[in-house]
């Protein structure tokens, strides 16, 4: 809305408009009718396979930041600096024997990683990856990417149940009670965004994220103190939605073999790991639309680069983060994980909504009352963490080590 | 306060990452095929066959087949025949020598016992250790001629220990020389006074230790 | 055969498959499961009555809507009625909680 | 129009049916929640986008789950007290339902139905403006059920102190 008004926008730069340019210019010449079906199915292989490089690289960088923070170089063998290396794996996957216990659910564990990746992808088309870069408009994308997202946990209990062996099982068990654990967080952190915004649709809270405020300061959510603190409650549920350490507990290594994966090999076990890395790259591409500002240039002069290429950059950069943090964090135990979600998640994102709220309500406050503004809302992030803290921490001070010194 | 550990956590794992790039404390993996690693002197693993020197390694063997080891062997990876004839060796004393002598290095652990029982320091610690090979019997079970590295190769590896044996078996050879002049010296002399005992006395310490034993440690001998 | 029609055979066709669920199936949580897919018939009728009735139709939707958040509130405690009843008596068929003290 | 919403009447359809006829608890629960996915693509088809996903949302994302969990928490014991359900039953069931469609389904074919144009759809805004509105006390009360059914879930399958004399 903000950057329609604005005149000579970097939204006619070239470059800006080449995907759809591009778009066009393959779609041109087809008969009216035939024409959104040929852009629909061509944004579905745009995203299939960006997504699909991306999942393939993820997975590299991933091994090597790992490896470089265990002091080791990670895969360096495939290519030049084993750039090679997910292609190499794909052909393992590929070439491996499909072997599927004799007393497992043979349809459901058919199914299970055929519906995992389909939803993880689903979820994708309400993304705005860029200005005029979104595969379905809708004015419930929220609540569609969510009802999508939902789904997956599903899945993993398909491919647990499915596989009659009691590590699989336990996986699934775990999997149903990290999803209702977490799906809550999860949707509450969304909700203030929503109540600012004013809108359900993903277009709608980018172009409400549009802007700066003196010039500097982005207007996003992220960076406003009921915004930072949904964003890191989103973060933390994401994480747990995703699988990813230290919430990893469906398919915890050391306790379950591999959880749901035990029974699973070739590539159906390829799948699957392709369904959590989608899944972590949409969570974070949604956090990107919901709280970073989407496509939007964090600074004006900076508005010449296209807008899929910040979108990029953000997304990106969430995903290191999610590397970082498996690199750093031991998992949980899965009393400790629903106690995170249910005693301190929760509430703070409930407080949150209320912030959220207060915040909306007092859009119109400038100049010395914007400052109040804001300390209001920083007060109402800081104490009820500082509450919850303390009550989450209650008996557990800090450890003391009697033969080491930490 | 909650949180305050996690991001220690992070701030360790983020000065690993970027500190590998540019601080080799924190970078200690060496990509072994092409970075040998340095091993320590001390390093030792599987034995091989001193010979004298590089060009005729058959024919400069220390072995002499007196099959000690192979009986001291615990796991019993050694197997020697004897030759039927003689060969003089570098002293040249006419020996007998191996005919056929095999380490089957699949089954041995290292121990080193036969180093250390060997009269004739003909056996030695190799600092070989990529001993991997597609074939049990022709890779692993190593023969004669596997075996078999000049002195220089023992003193490239185990530089303190090779000099101290060498000194060792000069000292030995000069006593053995003394040991002949003075036997035809007496001979000439006095042919029914030649005793054989009288000659080990006169400034040959090192001869009179068990010739196997690992030396103690100390300064090298000055030179051999 | 109008849209409405559809509409409307779909949700009777749920409703009865419901039906016979609760009816036939002794199995507790098929029988919640059941009174689930009579509601949803229910919620189909609102629906369809919304798009291609007469018009003024919205409150149908709030209806669907509440309709859906109570559906959810229903599963929740049933199946915890479900969990509790296995405890006490190590099944789940619904004939064999007939009596109120157990 | 027709033909598609037939079309996926028939999807959402035969997912019910054989939920409900399978032996499978677990096949039948996620046979049911294929069925509600069908349901949710059905109210897209029709035009109710809001509701279509709420529903998916709160029957794929919650109920299922809700369900799955109590089917693995109620594995039936080794010996089941009660004899096998007796066919005599099953028949009477499947005859009331038999009356049952052949009503609903008689009352709704020979029913001349108004063929009016579908009106246009509702915007998500007008749908909020009527919650938040003149249906503002359900709004609320619905909430307050939700809650209760929480508090009342957690204290109905959490199981009992041993002090208190439950045979958990």
């Amino acid at each position: 809305m903000i950057l329609a008004a604005a005149p000579a926008s970097p939204a006619d730069a070239w470059l800006e408009r080449a995907p759809v340019l591009l778009r066009d210019a393959l779609t041109g010449w087809l008969p009216d009718a035939l024409r959104p079906w040929v852009a629909a199915l061509l944004s579905i292989a745009t995203i299939l396979g960006v997504f699909g490089l991306l999942f393939a690289y993820m997975t590299l960088a991933e091994r090597k930041i790992l490896g470089r923070i265990q002091n080791r170089p990670g895969p360096n063998r495939t290519g030049p600096f084993g750039l090679l290396q997910p292609f190499a794996d794909a052909i393992k996957a590929l070439t491996k024997e499909d072997i599927v216990p004799r007393a497992a659910d043979q349809v459901l564990h058919f199914l299970a990683p055929v519906v995992l990746v389909a939803l993880s992808l689903i979820g994708l088309a309400v993304i705005p990856f860029g200005r005029n870069l979104v595969a379905v408009e809708m004015e419930a994308s929220v609540l569609y990417f969510f009802a999508a997202g939902a789904a997956t946990e599903l899945a993993i209990f398909m491919a647990g149940w499915a596989s009659r062996n009691k590590y699989s099982l336990l996986a699934a068990m775990r999997a149903l009670a990290q999803l209702i654990s977490y799906e809550v967080p999860l949707l509450l952190s969304v909700v203030p965004v929503i109540v600012v915004a004013g809108s359900l649709s993903t277009t709608d809270i980018v172009a409400a994220q549009g802007g700066w405020a003196a010039g500097l300061w982005p207007h996003w959510h992220a960076l406003t103190p009921w915004g930072f603190s949904a964003f890191a409650v989103f973060m933390v549920a994401a994480l747990a939605e995703s699988n990813r350490s230290p919430f990893d507990l469906p398919e915890a290594e050391s306790e379950l073999i591999a959880g749901h994966l035990t029974e699973y090999s070739g590539f159906k076990y390829a799948l699957f790991f392709m369904a959590e890395y989608l899944g972590m790259a949409a969570l974070s591409a949604m956090a990107v639309t919901l709280f970073l500002g989407g496509w939007q240039a964090p600074l004006a002069v900076l508005e010449f680069i296209p807008s899929y290429a910040w979108f990029g950059v953000k997304l990106l950069l969430l995903l290191l983060g999610f590397i970082w943090i498996r690199a750093t964090f031991p998992r949980l135990r899965i009393d400790q994980l629903t106690r995170l979600s249910w005693k301190f998640l929760v509430p703070l994102a409930l407080v949150n909504l209320i912030n959220g709220g207060v915040w909306a309500a007092t859009a119109d406050w400038t100049g010395a009352a914007a400052v109040v503004r804001w300390f209001i809302s920083a007060l109402g992030v800081v104490v009820p963490f500082i509450f919850l803290a303390r009550s989450l921490s209650a008996g557990y001070g800090p450890r003391t080590y009697r033969y080491a010194s930490p | 306060m909650l949180g305050k550990g996690l991001l220690q956590g992070l701030a360790v794992t983020a000065k690993n990452l970027v500190g590998s790039y540019h601080d080799p404390a924190r970078y200690v993996t060496q990509e072994y095929p092409e970075v040998q690693p340095k091993l320590p002197e001390a390093y030792r693993n599987f034995p091989f066959l001193v010979s004298e020197t590089a060009d005729d390694p058959m024919g400069t063997l220390r072995c002499v087949a007196c099959q000690i080891c192979e009986k001291e062997c615990p796991p019993q990876c050694i197997y020697i025949e004897k030759s039927k004839d003689k060969k003089p060796d570098a002293n040249g004393k006419l020996q007998i020598y191996p005919a056929v002598f095999a380490i089957d290095t699949a089954v041995c652990m290292s121990c080193q016992i036969c180093v250390e029982v060997c009269p004739f320091d003909a056996i030695k610690m190799d600092q070989e250790f990529a001993i991997a090979a597609t074939d049990r019997f022709d890779g692993l079970l190593l023969n004669r001629e596997q075996l078999a590295k000049p002195n220089a190769y023992y003193h490239q590896i185990h530089p303190t220990e090779a000099s101290e044996v060498d000194a060792r078996l000069a000292a030995e050879r000069r006593a053995a020389e003394e040991k002949a002049r003075l036997a035809a010296a007496a001979k000439a002399a006095a042919p029914k006074a030649a005793a054989p005992t009288a000659a080990a006395a006169p400034g040959v310490p090192a001869a009179s230790a068990s010739p196997g034993s690992i030396p103690p440690p100390g300064p090298p001998p000055s030179s051999s | 055969m109008s849209p409405l029609h559809v509409c409307l055979a779909l949700s009777a066709a749920l409703f009865c498959t419901g039906l016979v669920a609760v009816l036939v199936r002794g199995n507790a949580i098929l029988v919640l499961l059941g009174v689930e897919l009579m509601l949803n018939a229910a919620n189909l009728n609102f629906i369809a009555f919304w798009r291609f009735g007469p018009g003024g139709g919205e409150v149908g939707l709030v209806f669907v809507l509440f309709s859906i958040a109570v559906a959810a509130a229903e599963a929740a405690v049933g199946m915890a009625l479900v969990i509790a009843v296995h405890r006490h008596l190590r099944t789940i068929r619904v004939a064999a909680a007939n009596r109120l003290k157990g | 129009m027709t033909l598609l919403l037939a079309v996926l009447a028939l999807v959402c359809l035969v997912p019910a049916v054989a939920a409900v006829l399978v032996r499978n608890l677990i096949h039948s629960a996620l046979l049911f929640v294929l069925a509600w996915l069908g349901l949710a693509v059905f109210y897209l088809a029709v035009g109710a986008e809001f509701i279509a996903f709420a529903h998916a949302l709160v029957y794929v994302g919650g109920v299922s789950m809700v369900v799955l969990f109590a089917v693995l928490l109620t594995r039936p014991g080794r010996v089941d007290p009660l004899p096998p359900p007796s066919t005599q039953r099953a028949i009477g069931g499947v005859a009331a339902v038999a009356l049952v469609a052949s009503m609903l389904g008689s009352s709704i074919f020979w029913t001349r139905l108004p063929s009016m144009e579908p009106i246009p759809m509702v915007s998500l805004r007008r749908l909020g403006e009527l919650l938040a509105g003149p249906y503002l006390v359900a709004l609320l009360l619905v909430g307050l059920i939700l809650t209760v059914a929480l508090i009342g879930g957690l204290l109905l399958a959490a199981p009992r102190r041993p002090s208190e004399g439950g045979d958990a």
